[in-house]
């Protein structure tokens, strides 16, 4: 709770500061210095907390259980890593520069919402708030078309998933006739399944299923990804998805969870097509940029399996494979944005002009294609132990093993393009001491992940 | 037939018959209209379950603000009804038997389901009294916390639609007649 | 402690290897690599009463932990590990290197996976180890290798990361099943993995086999390997088809028959079909190759071919035999790959029907390519013969139906093994020296190279017993 | 308070409900002819209604410029505006042939049911409102708003670039002033507690609340006075129909009967802007009374409450007939800056203040 208010703060803050402060620098600079005061706030209201009771806030609006306080420090600690690396860049974006921090923040908000929501509405207005803020970020850059179209796009697509999201949600409310995410267990079983809860976890589904670009509901993605100025893609494609994770398996574990033989195989067959859909078209993609957005479709695939498998080591599956997901991905569009040319050929050569550079492209690559020693492996070892352990899907998880053997063409594909193909890539801002620093730190981070990855679980 | 089911199946009438004038009407401007005359409908089944705040907010909200900028937009813009993009016959046809089943799925959910029909006898759960204490008691953290969602709107309205300052020579001018 | 040297040193220097520029690199890896093989030499040659092992946590709510224990086995594919890495460094002592210190690195790191897969006894580690052993040696391939590198590198990545992948699924599968917690260590996969029914076993046989059918491989998944081969600069060919290769087979051995029994009772017939078809394919496309890597490769399928069958058949003497096998076949494809890269090097083709009269132009030379040529074929006197009798040895005394049948089969490979092995001697050594193109003899890390390969081919094709020795404890508890 | 008009009025009420319900066996049936006769007697009292205030704005402009205005047909000209009217109704209503026929039809229509719907909640004396809802501010604001679609139809609809401008002009301004309409209201609401005519009515027993409540409900009182002039379109915010520059605005293209509609809601409007006022700010149809002087105070009681209704009313219809002609008109970007600078930011500050006043008990 303390978060909430402190990132709701610093929010209105930023947009004072854009008021007097006239120097982007010194803008970015204080955002940097709040993202670091916020996640001490995170730390300060993760340890304040008991591990075993969870407390219960404003007439249980909200939950703050230790995994969802744990997943609040994790992802701030990755949007300070995200500041930290990409401050620069964001201030070339346009004019509005606090404004943009100041937004980030609120898309915070909506992420310790999403991850303490114990009520339905709660939920809904912490997708929203997670939400508006990406449109206008989208949209960001005015002088080109394309950010305002996948902004519009975004909007659109997102408007019409909260549609369905609010009738899911009206129906589950006729038939659990509470808003109540824990209470609404005991009274959809109180009787014979209602029909209309059924219909309404369709609904749900669904709208999630937009929210986190899962197939065929991920149309958006490509577009949007692309088009949005890139500091901000790599926002949406990391924290704010995994938040929609967050919540997506919150909801689906918590309420629905004694219901999973009723929409097991749905999610099942949604997953099955976001690796397919995620993986095959991301082969045939050009620009690397373009790449990521179907890989985080793919990747999206791979954490559609926390949901699917309804057990405790799904939250541990969701929550590293969230900053694992995340960090390398972030990492990599920080490389990205260095860069004039998003094509492969862009590449070419990286690492004979910025070896460094290079090296911490391809530890990235290494995570997110799932190779061991890196935070990838373990994320997929995690969601992929989940899966297994609930035991019904084991088609599911060798599929998923095949997708991700062909995701490693397209993640190598930059290795190549950067190691063995001769070129020189046209840097667009200098590379200075502290992006590497800064690079390497993540890089660290990475690996760290893979070997040690029982630091950033929690007991759930 | 009372007067309350009289009303009730109007309004009903009204809002389905309007909701599909909205998406069936070529003309954008018809759309809206058709839009406002559901809120109506709609505004009309919350007087009728005594919930007159909503009633009235509801015609406020979208009705008399929203709406009317929409009007406004989609009339500067001029849309007519060939300006919209037609779509192949393959897509429309897609769409309609994956909404036709869709629409299947949940007629049957709603008719096997034990929906409580709804209580007549006039609640007080509308009006404005209690629903401001519920709003201010039970539910003050999502009312208050949508306030960062209107902020962010706001911020993006400006973000958005403010003119990035790119000086040309123009409006360089521009500036200099004015003054 | 000492096993974790083993694997610490080559990675340690690897890393090192990469922050040095020039020649630096390469005295690096050969110091390393004398290192290893000293350590290694030490656990293997030292009798401990007991197999060594080294258990420290490390992700212990994944209930896994990094364990190492050197069994006979083990130490026997470590000791070859070192031996080949030296004969490796040995012989690349007088070549120019691109960009020395990532080429070492990554050899040294290749190394400390391949020790670390032939360690490991916790089934995660073990993966790990497996992957790290495979990137290592794409980079290789990919950056120093032919001139269709890319594609054919690739090929063979993603075909190994397939199947590795489903490796991992059956690990994971089976670590579920362990009684208690979720448990890696070798002795609970194989506890879960007996106690589970047939049918899952059957199933689970498949997902796991497929990684090591890959590596080694086995009839239908070994398309990647002539080109890689081919493609692939000479160390990075040895490293590969001495030893990575041997993993495969290793895993076998050691991860498949002792976990999976019902599982490997029902597909065995199967697998050893399979390996026999292999065989006969592999060598009859030998014998038409003209470019001598590749006929190397496919003689190389062949070989593993027979060891697989042999692994599948369930006879102590069969066992034993590729245990044995293992080894000699590491050591005499790695002279036979030696050679090559010599013939290429001096003569800029690899083509056998341009080339010729080596051994008038390189007496020396020449004698070498006979000696290992002859061992791999199997002569008696040279150790190949040793494992080769005692893999037919074994698949004579199966208790499948069609042994005799397939025996007299895989007999056949023998026998087209000499075909086109003889052939390539010929063809290369005597003849017509085509081109007048002036041949040198071996250089001084050239004969020290060959010196080691070939006194280990003589001595263990005189006296075997030491090997033997060694293996003799594992072989007998891979038995059903 | 015993008047006896008030009496009459809601014992008439009464007596038509139970003499329905005595004849009329089906209790729907009932409602709906009491709906059927509010209606009917509203309709006769709007249209003298709007006659009267016809003849008012024309005799104020002349008072205004110190000359005579209508004063031939009739006593004082007082028929002007009935033979007006005739005038009117055999015109001949013309529809422009490129105009979307059916909204521009229906436009006028709107504009009139939407001005008559608002008059709903108004308390015209004790006991004697059509419909006594619990939140009639609040409706009166919502369905005053709506009038702008009615109008941006009429604009769209006719085809004409002078009506489309002068519809967004009014749409622009009544969105924009609602806002200060609405805070200036709130003001008022904040102070009784309640959103029903009635009990703000009653609530101003002991003193109207521009008396009672200081400065603050004042300037809410000068904030409604301008904005809600703005909001029915008048002078000085006549922006929709500058004949100067627009013709006649959104009704450039009407004629006969459907522009004299337009008019009708025009003055339906300004009345019930007016009713508001005087319900919130000025006691309604409370009778004015002083501190302890119970012999004025009686006095005053004797007054007719529909009488004091309508005479502060007509105050204050009197007022902004007055601004008509008193202020030149506004630029469009001056009637923005206005409201969203001036009026919306001082509205704000004023309703905390007022709210302050309210919790602490400053007011009398």
């Amino acid at each position: 709770m303390k978060a909430i208010i402190a990132t709701t703060v610093f929010g209105v803050i930023m947009m004072f500061a854009g008021l007097w402060v006239n120097d982007k620098k010194s803008i970015a600079g204080l955002a940097t210095f709040l993202f670091a005061a916020l996640l001490g706030v995170t730390i300060w209201d993760l340890t304040t907390t008991s591990v075993n009771s969870p407390k219960s806030l404003f007439n249980d609006m909200l939950r703050s259980e230790h995994y969802s306080l744990w997943f609040n420090t994790i992802m701030t600690g990755c949007s300070l890593l995200y500041v930290l690396l990409m401050g620069k860049e964001v201030q070339k974006v346009g004019k509005y520069v606090s404004e943009y921090f100041a937004l980030i923040f609120f898309i915070l908000c909506g992420l310790y919402l999403l991850s303490m929501y114990n009520n339905l509405l709660m939920m809904f207005i912490g997708i929203e708030i997670l939400s508006i803020p990406q449109y206008i970020l989208a949209g960001s850059d005015k002088r080109n078309l394309k950010s305002s179209e996948a902004s519009l796009k975004y909007f659109l697509m997102g408007a019409f998933s909260t549609g369905i999201l609010l009738m899911g949600i009206t129906l589950l409310y006729g038939a659990a006739r509470t808003f109540n995410i824990t209470e609404m267990v005991t009274l959809m079983h109180s009787d014979a399944l209602n029909p209309l809860a059924l219909a309404g976890i369709l609904f749900i589904m669904i709208a999630f299923s937009f929210k986190v670009s899962a197939a065929p509901m991920h149309m958006w993605t490509p577009d949007v990804y692309d088009g949005s100025p890139t500091v901000f893609t790599a926002f949406m494609a990391t924290v704010v998805k995994s938040a929609a994770f967050f919540a997506f398996l919150r909801l689906f574990q918590v309420s629905f969870n004694s219901l999973s033989e009723h929409w097991v195989m749905v999610l099942a067959i949604i997953t099955a097509a976001t690796l397919l859909v995620g993986n095959v078209t991301a082969v045939f993609q050009q620009s690397v940029k373009r790449m990521l957005a179907y890989s985080s479709i793919a990747q999206a695939g791979f954490m559609l399996f926390a949901v699917l498998a309804v057990n405790a080591v799904a939250w541990q599956g969701i929550i590293i494979y969230a900053v694992a997901y995340s960090v390398a991905t972030i990492g990599i569009f920080a490389v990205l944005v260095k860069l004039k040319d998003y094509t492969y050929d862009g590449f070419n050569g990286l690492a004979q002009r910025e070896p460094l550079l290079a090296f911490v492209t391809t530890i990235f690559l290494f995570s997110l294609a799932g190779i061991p020693l890196t935070g990838g492996f373990m994320a997929k070892y995690y969601v992929l132990l989940a899966v297994v352990q609930q035991g019904q899907l084991m088609w599911l998880v060798i599929f998923a093993l095949l997708m991700a053997a062909i995701s490693v063409y397209y993640y190598f594909r930059v290795i190549i393009a950067m190691y063995f193909k001769a070129g020189t890539p046209e840097i667009s801002s200098p590379v200075t001491g502290g992006d590497k620093f800064m690079l390497v730190v993540t890089c660290a981070l990475v690996i760290l992940l893979g070997v040690l990855p029982q630091l950033f679980l929690t007991k759930v | 037939m009372e007067l309350y089911d009289i009303l009730f199946w109007v309004l009903s009438a009204i809002a389905v018959s309007c909701a599909l004038g909205v998406i069936l009407s070529r003309n954008p401007v018809n759309s809206v209209l058709f839009l406002i005359l559901t809120f109506f409908a709609i505004s009309g089944h919350y007087v009728l379950m005594n919930a007159q705040f909503l009633a009235i907010v509801n015609i406020i909200v979208y009705a008399g603000a929203i709406m009317v900028l929409f009007l406004f937009v989609i009339m500067l813009m001029n849309l007519n009804a060939d300006v919209e993009p037609q779509k192949g016959q393959l897509v429309q046809l897609a769409g309609v038997i994956s909404g036709g089943i869709l629409f299947l799925v949940v007629l049957a959910s709603i008719k096997t389901a034990k929906a409580e029909i709804m209580d007549k006898t006039s609640t007080d759960i509308g009006l404005i009294s209690n629903l401001g204490k519920v709003l201010f008691k039970e539910y003050v953290l999502p009312f208050e916390i949508s306030s960062v969602l209107f902020l962010s709107a706001m911020i993006g309205a400006i973000v958005i639609g403010k003119k990035e300052e790119v000086k040309t020579s123009a409006t360089a001018k521009m500036e200099h007649v004015s003054e | 402690m000492i096993l974790i040297l083993l694997i610490l040193i080559p990675f340690l220097t690897g890393i090192i290897s990469f922050t040095t520029k020039g020649d630096g690199a390469k005295s690096l890896g050969l110091l390393s690599s004398m290192l290893t093989l000293a350590v290694a030499a030490y656990v293997s040659g030292a009798n401990f009463a007991a197999p060594i092992t080294f258990t420290k946590p490390w992700i212990p709510i994944l209930g896994t932990q990094f364990s190492l224990m050197a069994d006979g086995m083990s130490s026997m594919l470590c000791l070859l590990t070192g031996i080949v890495s030296l004969v490796v460094m040995i012989m690349n002592v007088n070549k120019p290197v691109e960009r020395a210190g990532a080429f070492y690195g990554f050899l040294l790191l290749s190394q400390a996976g391949l020790m670390g897969v032939f360690l490991a006894s916790d089934a995660l580690l073990f993966y790990v180890f497996w992957e790290l052993a495979l990137i290592p040696v794409y980079f290789l391939c990919s950056q120093w290798g032919g001139e269709k590198r890319i594609p054919v590198t690739f090929k063979f990545f993603i075909y190994t990361f397939v199947g590795s992948l489903m490796m991992l699924a059956g690990l994971i599968y089976l670590s579920l099943q362990t009684p208690g917690v979720t448990s890696y260590s070798w002795n609970d996969i194989v506890r879960a993995g007996t106690s589970l029914p047939a049918d899952q076993q059957m199933w689970l046989f498949w997902l796991i086999f497929i990684a090591f059918a890959i590596k080694m491989p086995v009839f239908p998944f070994h398309t990647w390997q002539p080109d890689t081969y081919e493609q692939s600069p000479t160390p990075v060919t040895i490293i590969l088809s001495a030893l990575m290769v041997k993993m495969g087979l290793f895993a076998v051995l050691r991860w498949l028959i002792p976990v999976l029994p019902a599982g490997v009772a029902y597909w065995s017939e199967t697998v050893v079909i399979l390996s026999v078809v292999g065989i006969v394919y592999a060598s009859c496309i030998a014998i038409v190759q003209t470019d001598i890597k590749r006929l190397i490769a496919y003689s190389s399928i062949a070989h593993m071919g027979l060891m697989c069958a042999a692994a599948f058949t369930n006879s102590a003497v069969g066992m034993h035999g590729i245990m044995v096998q293992m080894f000699n076949h590491g050591i005499n494809i790695t002279g036979m790959w030696v050679i090559v890269s010599m013939i290429e090097q001096r003569y800029g083709t690899r083509d056998m029907t341009k080339l010729g009269g080596m051994a008038s132009a390189a007496p020396a030379m020449a004698i070498a390519l006979v000696i290992i040529s002859l061992a791999n074929i199997a002569l008696p006197l040279t150790n190949g013969f040793v494992g080769e009798f005692m893999l037919f040895n074994g698949i004579f005394r199966a208790d499948t139906a069609g042994h005799i049948l397939i025996m007299v089969v895989a007999g056949l490979g023998i026998i087209l093994g000499a075909v086109y092995t003889l052939n390539m001697i010929q063809r290369t050594a005597y003849g017509d020296a085509g081109s007048a193109v002036v041949v040198k003899d071996l250089s001084v890390n050239e004969y020290l190279g060959l010196a080691i390969i070939i006194s280990l081919i003589l001595f263990l094709g005189v006296y075997p017993k030491p090997l033997l020795d060694l293996t003799a404890g594992v072989a007998g508890m891979m038995v059903r | 308070m015993s008047l006896f008009l008030e009496i009459s009025f809601s014992a008439m009420a009464n007596g038509l409900h139970n003499w329905l319900a005595g004849s009329i066996s089906n209790a729907t049936l009932v409602s709906v002819t009491e709906m059927a006769i509010a209606g009917v007697s509203l309709l006769l009292f709007l249209v003298p209604l709007c006659f009267f205030l016809g003849y008012m704005e024309r005799k104020v402009a002349a008072f205004m410029q110190i000359r005579l205005g209508p004063n031939r047909v009739g006593p004082k000209g007082t028929l002007q505006i009935v033979a007006d009217t005739v005038k009117l109704l055999f015109k001949e209503g013309l529809t422009p042939n490129a105009s979307d026929k059916f909204l521009f039809n229906l436009a006028p229509i709107i504009v009139v049911v939407t001005s008559m719907l608002a008059m709903a909640p108004i308390a015209f004396a004790k006991n004697f409102q059509i419909w006594d809802i619990n939140i009639g501010v609040l409706y009166v604001s919502a369905i005053s708003s709506l009038a702008v679609i009615g109008i941006l139809m009429a604009g769209w609809s006719s085809y004409n670039k002078y009506s489309l401008l002068g519809a967004m002009r009014s749409g622009a301004q009544i969105v924009s002033y609602e806002l200060s309409v609405g805070l200036s209201l709130i003001s008022i609401v904040i102070l009784t507690g309640s959103l029903r005519m009635s009990d703000i009515v009653a609530s101003q027993a002991d003193g109207w609340w521009i008396i009672k409540g200081h400065i603050p409900v004042i300037i809410s009182f000068v904030i409604f006075l301008i904005a809600s002039t703005a909001e029915i379109n008048r002078a000085p915010f006549d922006l929709a129909e500058a004949e100067q520059e627009l013709t006649a605005g959104f009704h450039t293209e009407y004629s006969g009967m459907k522009f004299a509609m337009f008019l009708l809601a025009e003055y339906i409007n300004l009345f019930i802007v007016s009713a508001i006022a005087a319900t919130l700010f000025l006691g309604g149809w409370m009778p004015f009374h002083l501190g302890n002087w119970s012999f004025f105070n009686n006095v005053m009681d004797y007054i007719p409450g529909s009488l004091w209704f309508m005479g502060k009313t007509f105050l204050i219809i009197f007022i902004i007939m007055q601004f008509r002609w008193t202020f030149p008109r506004l630029r469009v970007d001056q009637l923005l800056t206005l409201e969203w600078k001036y009026l919306l930011p001082i509205s704000m500050v004023n309703v905390i203040i007022v709210t302050m006043m309210a919790i602490f008990g400053w007011h009398l």
